[in-house]
């Protein structure tokens, strides 16, 4: 009789090719295509306003995704994020001021600057841990503003450092669409390394640490060593995020730095739901747009101009309702729902019922 | 959450259009919120006050000015997404920023991208605006780095009998501190001795050691170029240490009402705006408008606005219609607004020079005889080379 | 049974972060003023049982998903521990017995005693000292200073400053010398005598939980499989052999395989 | 002379703030990092109150501290009581998200504006010159009073009070004060508006002092690396901390370079936490527990 195999209900990995694949079946690949396509689609739709958007949302994707390799896979817990974006926009900006390095030259050093204070963010990391690791970060934020603050006065720039558009094989990058395109790029080179750091071997290291570090030594793996790269890499990350900003918003000023920018980027990473790539970049999104979309909405409100004077406040207070909902609501955040919604179709119109006794 | 831009998309389409009809679009950025609003937002209300009479009288040439009023809240990323907004979408004919200095770089980046005039009013002039100006930057703002610390110097040598020993205060912030360091740089010129300069940092549970630090160094006179708060509150940590001598200070906004609440005979405040207890026509005239809008803030917060409204009228007036960037950009280049006595002269633009030709300066102090706020020193003016 | 019971227990199960079953099905009763003891190796449920009667902390994440706790007629599970405190049953947990960085005195005062009137709650600390004179001298040192037999002391103590009516202890053996716990027992057994507290005791130590109980329980992998009072228990056949460590009937020693074969067929006991 | 008096005052303010920082971290093991914030509006609130009993300023601030309870206890049974049982850290940004939130009601309801609440309350705010030739103003002297006050108040409080040893207690194992019958939420709540009120009092004593904006909140910030250097988890160690950063502080404005000035409490923690993370005071094992 004829052999016919088994069907298979679901995906089954049946082979070591299939393991290494970034995206399996064919439906996740038409998808993926489908998005991506749109993507390339969307700046040639809409005006300058909402490139600027999808930028900004862009450039928060690539602090959010390293900062979520250091807090969400490594468990190292930063409140340096701000310090270590200034420390490559500076880097930029001092090395534009000084020498008027072009872009191939100051994005690669800021990357490195932002390394080495990785480093030194990281070094406490040996010695302490969750919050007490928080607070010497963010004693290093301190730092390292006051350092950028000192170089602008010395320089005379107390308005911040203006920094021409960068050039790259000859064009000058100014148009919100172009910019657009560079910061897809970059944004999705970003993704895709932390995508594959996380498949290899340092990935799964950072994981053990995160879950329990006695463990993990007891495993043999390298804690410190581990450790360190985890802050290393993303401060790197961070460090290249922070210049695109410089040279996207074309300027560099401490007051662009403040603390709130590092509790904006954690809010991105918990709302976005901890320990996941895709909630990195959710929250970022999220993050990003919900002031807009209050101001928006408030400015269609009739009326509009009478509460133009609140709106900040508004916005604020909103964003921390958002953020308190998030961490007690629903501590998956955004990726939370979506595999929430996912597994609503996937069964429907079955549901399925939570096991008996949980809350 | 795709919902809400869904809903964010609508609604500023819905803004976008609104801007879109047949007016002067004028678009602003400002810190209406956070941290420093008390100094810019009163500016704006008053100039948004100032353009609604305009536009109740009939407009200019006909058409009424849109102001489209959105908020950085002294935010540098903010700031540049709302002049975005402003050249791409609301298609703005005349940018205003009216906002922490921080904010300026991103703003003018913007508005040299889009060439369209920008107009610094309420914040402190960018150098581009002195000459040679840039043709796209213009301010009308009172207060001027350097010229503000000579203005204030000629006055301590004229005030001060003998010896002048000087104390310096600054807030911490770069602007601030630059100024402060440049009369430090100055002061010899007029024979001062400098006892010593406070870089002082926003936030401080208490300003005595920072005042008592002046204090033991011996300053008789002291200047404070900086936000009102780190003025004010060096002046009373020093006062509180029994420090008798004479304290000169920039006239913000606030200077007036808190003049009359400190009702200190030798805390002097230098200014280019006259204060409202001058009461001239234009000072009632600017009470009743208050007065009739129901406005936030006192009508003696609001000059600076009323100046840019002015000014803004003129150039407006002066573009004719249909107005566009480049012809907003002509007629400023040679505007001459008389202040009707808001300040010691007109505003007078020329091809090079964005500030203006003249800089008047007079300072104020409290009498107590008097019971009420008098001249120290009247109309003086330096010429801007 | 005659007399109706203080506490019973029907078909407990306790899920311990909603996918563990710590045990599952157990049932057992305790009269009023009597000593009841819970025999089990390691992780028969022993423990987990007591924290069920005497309630789970949200940070426990464990709670009873089926059966029933009934304390004088009330139904009592998954109630806050200070509310079950407050009806009258107190635990003396096995580790973290006292708070370390207390002084002894100060232990007994942090305890929140159910019959709130002052006179009687001095009533009940003068009785600690009557029962535990060691802990008087000591009432000013840190409890993280004590030695074992006195930090059980004083746990019991603690306990009792509660006024309890039914008192859980678990493992009061733990890490003592015979003496101690010969010591410790005799006051048990007072206590029980002198206030007619009812009392459930967790033991390993077999020999010493049968001396003084009334009734005993004998618990493996979550479930009860034999019960009892003392007299029948210390004389079965397989206590005898497992947990007091005597020998068989002809004194042969049964191989391994075996005592299994013989924990398969107690799974359908009790 | 006038240094000591600076370095004291500092310390003072500092410390007095410091205090919430510590009760709150001792019995929860949260480190409410929105305590600046509450500072800031509970002498917001202090504004409104002022303008309610206008004529009283007694009652005003009476009714602001009782205000200023109420706001604490609110805050745990409504948001920080449904984080038990999390990770530290979730909690530890729940009391940020707070903060944002917050600052954002306070500069909704307030604006941003400078605001002089001594005025409104109609004291005024004279000065005394000490023996030695340092001067003091009325406020900077009650706020050491006050700070003195408390500190001697929390302290009798704990070693004495029933409620103050369950606090304790309920620090070092909660199960087991639970199992002794201690309402552990009913201890976190006092916990949360006695902290709170402390703050209150920082807040309210230092805008009567000089003035109120939104920099308060930064403020309270600056308080915070005084009780990490004494060790989070004991008072008498945020005393210390608070003496030291007062006085790297004053002597960094007098003797090196103001600016310095708010860089070098966090200088100071980053050596404290080189060398002893746990701070002078603190117990080792907190390490592991955060």
């Amino acid at each position: 009789m004829s052999r016919v195999p088994p069907r298979t209900s679901g995906y089954f990995r049946t082979g070591y090719g299939q393991d290494f694949r970034l995206i399996e079946t064919r439906w996740r690949r038409v998808s993926a295509a489908l998005f991506s396509l749109a993507l390339l689609v969307f700046p040639f739709l809409v005006g300058g306003y909402y490139l600027d958007l999808a930028n900004q949302v862009f450039l928060a994707s690539i602090g959010a995704l390293s900062l979520m390799l250091l807090t969400g896979y490594a468990g190292q817990i930063s409140l340096g994020h701000a310090g270590l974006l200034a420390a490559g926009a500076f880097t930029v900006g001092i090395l534009f001021k000084e020498w008027n390095a072009p872009f191939w030259i100051a994005l690669p050093a800021a990357a490195f600057v932002g390394a080495m204070l990785g480093v030194v963010f990281g070094l406490p990391s040996l010695r302490l841990r969750g919050l007490y690791l928080a607070i010497s970060t963010l004693a290093l934020h301190f730092v390292v503003v006051y350092v950028g603050g000192e170089y602008q006065t010395e320089r005379g720039d107390y308005t911040g450092i203006i920094i021409d558009a960068p050039s790259l094989f000859g064009y000058s990058i100014v148009s919100p669409r172009l910019w657009y395109f560079v910061l897809l790029f970059f944004a999705a080179a970003a993704l895709f390394i932390c995508i594959n750091l996380l498949r290899s071997r340092t990935g799964r290291a950072w994981r053990a640490l995160r879950s329990n570090e006695t463990v993990a030594a007891a495993l043999g793996i390298g804690v410190a060593w581990n450790k360190l790269l985890a802050f290393v890499i993303s401060s790197a990350m961070t460090a290249v995020a922070g210049a695109l900003f410089a040279y996207y918003r074309g300027f560099v000023s401490v007051e662009a730095f403040s603390l709130f920018l590092t509790i904006q980027y954690v809010a991105m990473i918990i709302i976005g739901g901890m320990g996941y790539l895709l909630g990195a970049v959710l929250g970022a999104v999220f993050v990003t747009l919900l002031p807009y979309a209050i101001e928006a909405i408030m400015s269609a409100l009739p009326g509009a101009q009478a509460y133009a004077g609140i709106i900040f406040a508004v916005n604020y207070a909103a964003f921390g309702l958002v953020m308190i909902l998030f961490l007690v609501f629903e501590p998956l955040g955004l990726v939370g729902i979506w595999h929430r919604l996912q597994n609503y179709f996937q069964q429907w119109p079955f549901k399925n019922r939570p096991l008996a006794g949980s809350k | 959450m795709r919902m809400k831009i869904a809903v964010a998309a609508m609604a500023v389409a819905i803004a976008g259009s609104a801007s879109a009809q047949d007016a002067y679009v004028v678009g602003i950025t400002s810190a209406l919120t956070g941290p420093p609003a008390s100094t810019y937002a009163p500016a704006m209300e008053a100039l948004r006050i100032y353009i609604d009479r305009v536009n109740t009288n009939g407009g200019i040439n006909g058409k009424k000015v849109n102001l489209v009023l959105l908020d950085d809240s002294a935010e540098p990323s903010k700031a540049a997404a709302n002049m975005k907004r402003l050249t791409t979408q609301d298609e703005a004919i005349l940018l205003i920023n009216a906002s922490l200095s921080s904010t300026y770089a991103p703003t003018i980046g913007e508005a040299k991208r889009a060439s369209i005039p920008l107009l610094f009013a309420g914040g402190v002039c960018p150098n581009e605006v002195y000459p040679p100006a840039d043709p796209l930057q213009f301010c009308t703002t009172a207060y001027a780095a350097t010229f503000d610390s000579r203005g204030a110097l000629t006055f301590v040598k004229e005030t001060a009998k003998g010896e002048v020993t000087l104390g310096l205060a600054a807030m911490a912030i770069p602007l601030s501190r630059g100024e402060m360091e440049f009369a430090q740089k100055i002061a010899p010129e007029f024979g001062f001795k400098v006892a010593g300069l406070e870089v002082i940092p926003p936030p401080t549970p208490d300003y005595t050691p920072f005042a008592t630090k002046l204090k033991d160094a011996g300053a008789n006179w002291v200047f404070s170029w900086a936000p009102w708060v780190t003025q004010v509150r060096t002046f009373e940590a020093l006062r509180r240490l029994d420090w008798k001598n004479d304290y000169l200070t920039w006239a913000h906004l606030e200077a007036e009402g808190e003049l009359q609440r400190l009702k200190d005979q030798k805390l002097f405040v230098i200014g280019a705006n006259s204060l409202y207890q001058d009461n001239l026509p234009i000072h009632q005239e600017i009470r009743e408008a208050v007065k009739k809008a129901g406005a936030k803030y006192p009508a003696e917060q609001m000059s600076e606005g009323w100046i840019a409204g002015m000014v803004i009228e003129a150039a407006l007036k002066g573009a004719g219609w249909p107005a566009t960037p480049a012809k907003v950009q002509e007629s400023m280049q040679a505007l001459k607004v008389d202040l009707k006595g808001l300040r010691g002269g007109p505003i007078e633009w020329t091809k090079d020079n964005h500030f203006r030709t003249k800089q008047f300066y007079r300072v104020y102090r409290w009498d107590d005889a008097k019971k009420a706020i008098v001249v120290a020193k009247d109309w003086y003016s330096f010429d801007v080379k | 049974m005659s007399a109706v019971p203080l506490l019973t227990v029907e078909k407990l199960e306790v899920v311990y972060h909603r996918a563990i079953t710590a045990i599952q099905g157990i049932s057992l009763q305790v009269l009023p003023g009597q000593i009841v003891s819970i025999l089990g190796t390691n992780g028969a449920g022993k423990t987990t049982t007591l924290r069920a009667i005497s309630g789970f902390l949200g940070l426990d994440d464990a709670r009873v998903t089926e059966g029933a706790v009934t304390f004088k007629g009330k139904r009592i599970e998954n109630r806050a521990p200070h509310q079950i405190t407050s009806l009258g049953i107190v635990l003396v947990p096995e580790r973290d017995k006292v708070f370390p960085n207390l002084t002894v005195a100060e232990n007994l005062s942090a305890a929140v005693s159910r019959r709130v009137s002052t006179t009687e709650r001095k009533r009940f600390e003068a009785l600690v000292f009557q029962y535990f004179p060691r802990l008087g001298d000591l009432q000013s040192r840190e409890a993280g200073l004590l030695s074992g037999g006195e930090r059980q002391m004083l746990a019991i103590g603690g306990a009792l400053v509660c006024a309890p009516e039914l008192l859980l202890v678990d493992e009061l053996s733990l890490g003592l010398s015979p003496v101690a716990v010969e010591d410790l027992m005799q006051r048990v057994v007072e206590i029980r005598r002198e206030l007619g507290i009812s009392i459930i005791l967790v033991e390993q130590n077999a020999v010493v939980a049968l001396e003084v109980a009334d009734y005993g329980y004998v618990l493996e992998n979550g479930r009860v499989v034999l019960d009892g009072d003392s007299a029948r228990l210390s004389n079965h056949q397989d206590i005898r052999e497992f947990y007091l460590g005597q020998a068989g009937a002809g004194g042969e020693r049964r191989s391994y395989r075996t005592i299994k074969q013989y924990r398969r067929s107690r799974r359908w006991y009790g | 002379m006038q240094l000591a008096i600076n370095i004291i005052v500092l310390a003072a303010i500092y410390a007095l703030i410091a205090c919430g920082y510590v009760m709150i971290y001792r019995v929860s093991r949260v480190l409410n990092l929105a305590h600046g914030e509450l500072m800031m509006f509970c002498s917001y609130l202090l504004l409104t109150t002022a303008s309610m009993f206008g004529g009283h300023p007694v009652v005003a601030i009476v009714a602001a501290l009782v205000l200023s309870l109420l706001v604490g206890a609110f805050v745990y049974v409504f948001l920080m009581r449904r984080m038990t049982g999390e990770m530290v850290l979730a909690a530890v940004l729940t009391t940020i998200a707070l903060g944002v939130l917050i600052r954002g009601i306070a500069i909704l309801f307030w604006s941003a504006q400078q605001q002089y609440p001594i005025t409104r309350l109609g004291f005024s705010n004279m000065t005394f010159a000490l023996p030695g030739g340092g001067r003091i103003s009325l406020f900077a002297a009650l706020l050491i009073a006050t700070t003195a006050l408390v500190y001697g108040a929390l302290f009798l409080f704990l070693r004495f009070g029933r409620w103050g040893i369950r606090m304790r207690a309920a620090g070092q194992n909660p199960l087991l004060a639970a199992q002794r019958g201690v309402s552990l939420h009913a201890v976190y709540a006092l916990t949360w508006s006695l902290a709170t009120l402390t703050g209150a009092l920082a807040g309210i004593l230092i805008s009567l002092d000089s003035g109120l904006d939104a920099t308060m909140v930064t403020i309270g910030l600056k308080a915070f690396p005084a009780a990490l250097v004494g060790g989070l988890d004991s008072l008498a160690g945020a005393l210390l901390g608070a003496l030291i950063i007062a006085f790297a502080e004053v002597m960094m404005i007098h003797y090196v370079d103001p600016l310095l000035s708010d860089v070098v409490p966090f200088l100071v923690l980053i050596a404290m936490l080189v060398v002893r993370p746990w701070g002078l005071f603190g117990t080792k094992e907190e390490l592991d527990r955060v």
